[in-house]
């Protein structure tokens, strides 16, 4: 039972949003509306017993009960800053939620720097030249070779159209012009792959339609 | 009649595309596909694995991508479950902590796979990047529970895992920038084996990735899903819909093709005037 | 209190991740634990930032009569269920997955589809090869579909003697050109990246702090 | 003053483990090794010598590698067997710790159950196929933790000299010297823009996406969107700017007032042509679309954050013949953007626009900063691929150290 209300209120929401299609409507809004409360909701829900609960909550309870003292009570520093994001609510000290945003943007960017360094510099450079030493060592085919030159002209290209401190004049600007070309195939490949995705999506839900909710097939 | 053509109301265009979808869906039409080598290497990587390996799988994605990442985990699982790899389950996404349960609670009951034993699901913890660090000490740290609530250390399957060092995969789902983040920490950091499955719209972004092998295999797709359903041989619901997508692409590729060259007519008509 | 506090935690914290990275000390590595678990357990109080700003608007609007304000009943609503049954019974609880299967997921599932129908009309009335630049991309955009479609190959297979040329050429294009152009936007996403998080961490990007004093 | 007291606190810290390291050492006593070599007194093979024991480099100090050269015995008329590890702590006495022997041709071992700080003495056993031993010789080592990965040194310089790059850039930028920026096409269509609609007297609609005020790409927006102000305030071209995010519309509100104000117009700003019309995607997209069709604005700018309902305003905006500029730093919206529209600024292109416009020292600053580090990317590149192809690959072997 609780099934079938469940397929026939999900077609009908399923439905509001389709009638965006032909234009906006209140059968739209509605839905639309529900679905960001709903979302947050199950968002706040999700958070609260699978973030605050083991993260902070269980953490608390164990320093406070624990006797002696030990090192569990450190662990009030952090949830004691925390619970600065509360300043929220009273405007006048509403800057308070500075503290744990700039720890947070702090560890965060420290973690960054040193990591994209190496997985996204030094190993796409490391990519890069792989291949040629691969045309050295004499193991690649001749369609391999085209590959590699090509890669490497769209690289260095690419890269030279994203220079903002020389003008694109002259070679400079030659080569800029051929990277454009490389982005514009990259992009022109996204379009496609996102075609297939949207698709995806669509054929899903028809066949929702069809099979869960009119047994079509 | 050139203008009309052009001027085409696009609600007109919107009941062709729902016809491209819904006729070939009740007619079953199914066509063959062609494995790539991305999702051929994935599948050769598990397929190399003894028995009792152990593989990590992130449900980074919400609702709004199941449609195509859904089949590819369904795929995926099957086949770790049919070779007796253990499946460890996890999500960065809130959105992903009940489609991940359901999802794996579906691949076991088609394949016998016992939870606790054969599998794990640990659900969400919010934090994405510290989530995926935390790990890298022990996976305990961070979850110290499944799902469902069960201690880890009562867990048979968790016995022998402590973090990374015995994990020989980590496959991430992804509808975001998460597998991003996978390589540039968990790769880099811990030397982890990293393969992606990933929707439409960032497939063309993960190729640098592959070339490097920071990737080892990725899933394109829902071509990917169909793909890795075709190469464990079991044709399930990411075959039967990349038979229907084609000809929605048709019809797309034909729409790009009518609209250039009325354009070009009409371009050359106002020369001409 | 307002400004220079934050500004050298974050440098504090900044400095101290990044050099912790290059130091296999085993009190590097405690120390850099702790750092993970205390931002662990800061970052879930963050939601309410959130809630709050969402619970703000949508009051203001029904208190003011916006327009549309009754549908700013609707998502509190909505809210307040799903916390009124997650809250104390949990998420792996009937009711409430009961809910997000039935209301949330088919919801957002349709949102996103509804692109299918835009990304066809698009490349109808919009996507012309007016110059060279976006024949490039109509053509890539092409062959790409035509290689993930498999009727792509199966009619190919009908008609040519060699196999699979459409997805043969689609698997070129992504992994030749399109990976040297994506490496280019990498390498310079990525400096970006470390020039925000070094400017961040020394205090000269602060406009995370939002405004005031 | 905070840096000299860590030093200090350091330089205390090394002391102590050295001074326990010392008197840790100073407990064994000569008995114990004589104790040893009773066991091997039997007919036994030449024990194995040359013994090296060293402390793993880059390490949180849990590992050991012991090296040997053969015993002279070995492969000499096939007596020996292998050979097993012995090893003592500090509190106990040897024991064997290889579980099975090492085979004949290896001559190294790791130990990876060593504790940090501990001296242990190793020695190496050779063994025959009767069970016949000798040891060899007994060699003492301190297992040590590394505080700086010297395997990571390119890293951190190449980290150090990025952000000196990029800082120096910066200060060189505050101090008023003059940054040049390349020509950006898509900002010199916004004068071609402007003229058209005012020629055809219509307005010019300029959509921030659905970023908020911290978002950088709406910053960058809002930077240009300025300056269109400035432009239209001239011609008294009406500007019309629906807003997703209350605070953001505030933000513009001001901006544009005051970009008015300064071109001597005040008069010609309409505070009702910056609203708010509402903050979820679609429902906007929807509003927007609204607005274009009735409108017909003969110039559409879509600068800032987009998500899916970017190909719904441009298609829109293409279909009711509108100039178009669009920029994003949204990798995936580009390919829309691109098709549609007139002018794209493509990701960081949308920033060094913004930077260009609002001559703001640290955002020309870090663009020239990143310049160069794209320089040195560039450099390293060609270097490296002439030198492989005349067979010289130590760029590509340092670049394999530098990111594994």
């Amino acid at each position: 039972m609780e099934k079938l209300i469940g397929v026939w209120i999900a077609a009908f929401l399923t439905l509001c949003i389709y009638s965006f299609l032909y234009r906006d409507n209140p059968f739209y809004r509605f839905a639309e509306h529900l679905f960001v409360g709903i979302s947050v909701g199950y968002g706040i829900v999700l958070s609260i017993h699978q973030g605050l609960i083991p993260f902070a909550w269980t953490p608390f309870w164990q320093a406070i009960t624990q006797w002696p003292p030990g090192w569990g009570l450190t662990k009030l520093i952090p949830i004691a800053i925390g619970l600065l994001f509360f300043a929220r609510l009273i405007p006048s000290y509403a800057w308070l939620i500075r503290y744990p945003i700039a720890i947070l943007m702090g560890i965060g960017s420290g973690l960054a720097i040193p990591n994209v360094m190496q997985a996204d510099i030094f190993r796409q450079v490391h990519g890069t030249l792989t291949p040629f030493s691969q045309i050295h060592a004499g193991t690649l085919s001749g369609p391999e070779i085209f590959g590699a030159i090509l890669m490497l002209i769209g690289v260095i290209s690419t890269l030279t159209y994203f220079f903002f401190s020389v003008e694109h004049r002259g070679v400079v600007g030659g080569v800029s012009k051929v990277g454009i070309l490389f982005l514009m195939i990259g992009f022109g490949s996204a379009f496609g792959n996102t075609v297939m995705g949207r698709v995806s999506l669509l054929i899903q839900r028809v066949e929702f339609l069809l099979q869960d909710w009119l047994h079509f097939i | 009649m050139l203008k009309k053509i052009m001027r085409i109301d696009r609600r007109i265009i919107f009941i062709l595309v729902a016809l491209a979808v819904i006729i070939p869906t009740l007619l079953k039409v199914s066509f063959p596909i062609t494995v790539s080598e991305p999702t051929r290497k994935l599948y050769d990587y598990i397929e190399d694995l003894p028995s009792g390996s152990t593989v990590l799988i992130a449900f980074d994605y919400g609702p709004s991508s199941m449609a195509e990442l859904q089949p590819m985990g369904m795929a995926f699982l099957r086949h770790c479950f049919q070779k007796k790899i253990q499946v460890i389950g996890m999500t960065l996404v809130t959105d992903g902590a009940t489609l991940g349960y359901e999802i794996m609670q579906e691949a076991a009951k088609t394949t016998d796979a016992i939870d606790g034993e054969d599998y794990v699901y640990l659900g969400f913890r919010p934090g994405t990047i510290q989530v995926m660090l935390g790990m890298g000490t022990t996976i305990n740290s961070i979850f110290e529970s499944d799902y469902k609530e069960k201690p880890l250390a009562e867990i048979p399957m968790m016995a022998g895992i402590k973090n990374y060092d015995q994990i020989d995969l980590v496959l991430d789902l992804a509808s975001s920038s998460t597998t991003e983040a996978w390589i540039a920490y968990i790769n880099t950091r811990y030397n982890q084996k990293i393969a992606a499955g990933v929707t439409g719209v960032i497939i063309s972004q993960m190729y640098p990735y592959l070339q490097t092998e920071q990737l080892i295999g990725l899933m394109p797709g829902l071509l990917g899903a169909a793909e890795y359903e075709t190469l464990i041989d079991t044709p399930a619901k990411a075959t039967k819909r990349m038979s229907v997508q084609s000809f929605v692409h048709l019809l797309v590729f034909g729409l790009v093709i009518l609209g250039n060259v009325a354009f070009f007519i009409q371009k050359r008509e106002n020369e001409n005037v | 209190m307002r400004r220079q506090v934050p500004l050298a935690l974050c440098f504090v914290f900044g400095v101290v991740m990044v050099l912790i990275e290059f130091s296999p000390h085993p009190y590097s590595k405690s120390l850099y634990n702790e750092v993970i678990n205390w931002s662990l357990i800061i970052g879930p109080f963050a939601l309410v930032l959130g809630v709050a700003t969402l619970v703000q608007t949508h009051w203001i609007r029904i208190r003011r009569r916006a327009e549309y304000w009754q549908y700013s009943f609707v998502v509190l609503i909505g809210m307040i269920v799903m916390v009124a049954i997650g809250i104390p019974f949990g998420p792996s609880h009937k009711a409430f997955k009961w809910l997000f299967m039935n209301i949330q997921v088919p919801m957002d599932a349709t949102m996103f589809s509804l692109l299918a129908f835009f990304i066809a009309s698009a490349s109808y009335r919009a996507f012309r090869a007016r110059t060279l630049e976006a024949t490039l991309l109509l053509v890539a955009a092409l062959i790409v579909m035509i290689g993930n479609a498999p009727i792509g190959d199966f009619i190919w297979n009908k008609i040519m003697p060699f196999d699979n040329l459409p997805s043969t050429v689609r698997q070129w294009i992504l992994e030749n050109p399109n990976l040297s152009s994506r490496r280019g936007v990498i390498l310079g996403v990525s400096l970006g990246v470390i020039s925000q998080s070094i400017r961040i961490i020394l205090g000269i990007e602060r406009s995370y702090l939002g405004g005031g004093d | 003053m905070k840096l000299k007291s860590a030093c200090l606190l350091g330089l205390i810290l090394f002391f102590t483990c050295k001074i326990i390291a010392l008197a840790q050492l100073s407990e064994f006593s000569s008995e114990e090794f004589r104790a040893i070599d009773e066991i091997t007194t039997e007919k036994s093979p030449a024990p194995p010598t040359n013994i090296k024991t060293t402390d793993k480099k880059n390490d949180d100090g849990t590992s050991i590698t012991i090296s040997w050269t053969k015993s002279a015995d070995d492969g000499n008329g096939a007596k020996n067997v292998g050979y097993n590890i012995l090893r003592k702590s500090p509190e106990g006495d040897f024991e064997t710790i290889t579980k099975t022997l090492i085979k004949t041709d290896k001559t190294d071992y790791t130990d990876d159950t060593v504790e940090r700080g501990k001296t242990y003495l190793y020695s190496v056993q050779a063994v025959t196929s009767s069970g016949a031993t000798s040891n060899s010789e007994i060699r003492s080592v301190e297992a040590t933790a590394s505080w700086f990965h010297t395997g990571k040194k390119w890293l951190f310089l190449s980290v150090v000299l990025f952000s000196v790059v990029v800082i120096s850039s910066i200060y060189h930028a505050r101090s008023g010297k003059d940054i040049f920026i390349r020509r950006i096409p898509g900002l010199e269509a916004v004068d071609e823009a402007i003229g058209r609609a005012t020629e055809m007297g219509r307005s010019i609609l300029y959509i921030l996406g659905l970023g908020s005020v911290s978002n950088v790409a709406t910053i960058a927006s809002m930077n240009i969107l300025s300056q269109v102000a400035r432009r239209t305030a001239d011609y008294e071209t009406a500007l019309r700017v629906p807003c997703n995010d209350p605070i953001v519309m505030n933000v513009v509100r001001e901006m544009v007032k005051t970009a008015y104000l300064e071109e001597g117009h005040p008069d010609a700003y309409n505070e009702q042509d910056i609203f708010f019309l509402t903050e979820s995607q679609f429902a906007y997209a929807a509003g927007v679309d609204g607005i274009m069709i009735r409108e017909k604005p003969a110039a559409v700018f879509l600068q800032g954050t987009f998500f899916a309902e970017s190909l719904i305003l441009a298609e829109t905006g293409n279909s009711v013949g509108a100039i178009q500029i669009a920029g994003t730093d949204k990798e995936h919206q580009l390919p829309f953007f691109i098709a549609a529209c007139d002018y794209t600024l493509i990701g960081e292109e949308l920033y060094a626009a913004s930077a260009y416009l609002s001559r703001e020292p640290m955002l020309l600053g870090s663009l020239k900063g990143q310049d160069y580090g794209k320089l040195m990317i560039f450099a390293a590149i060609v270097v490296g691929i002439i030198l492989e192809l005349i067979g010289v690959n130590w760029v590509t072997i340092f670049f394999d150290k530098v990111s594994n």
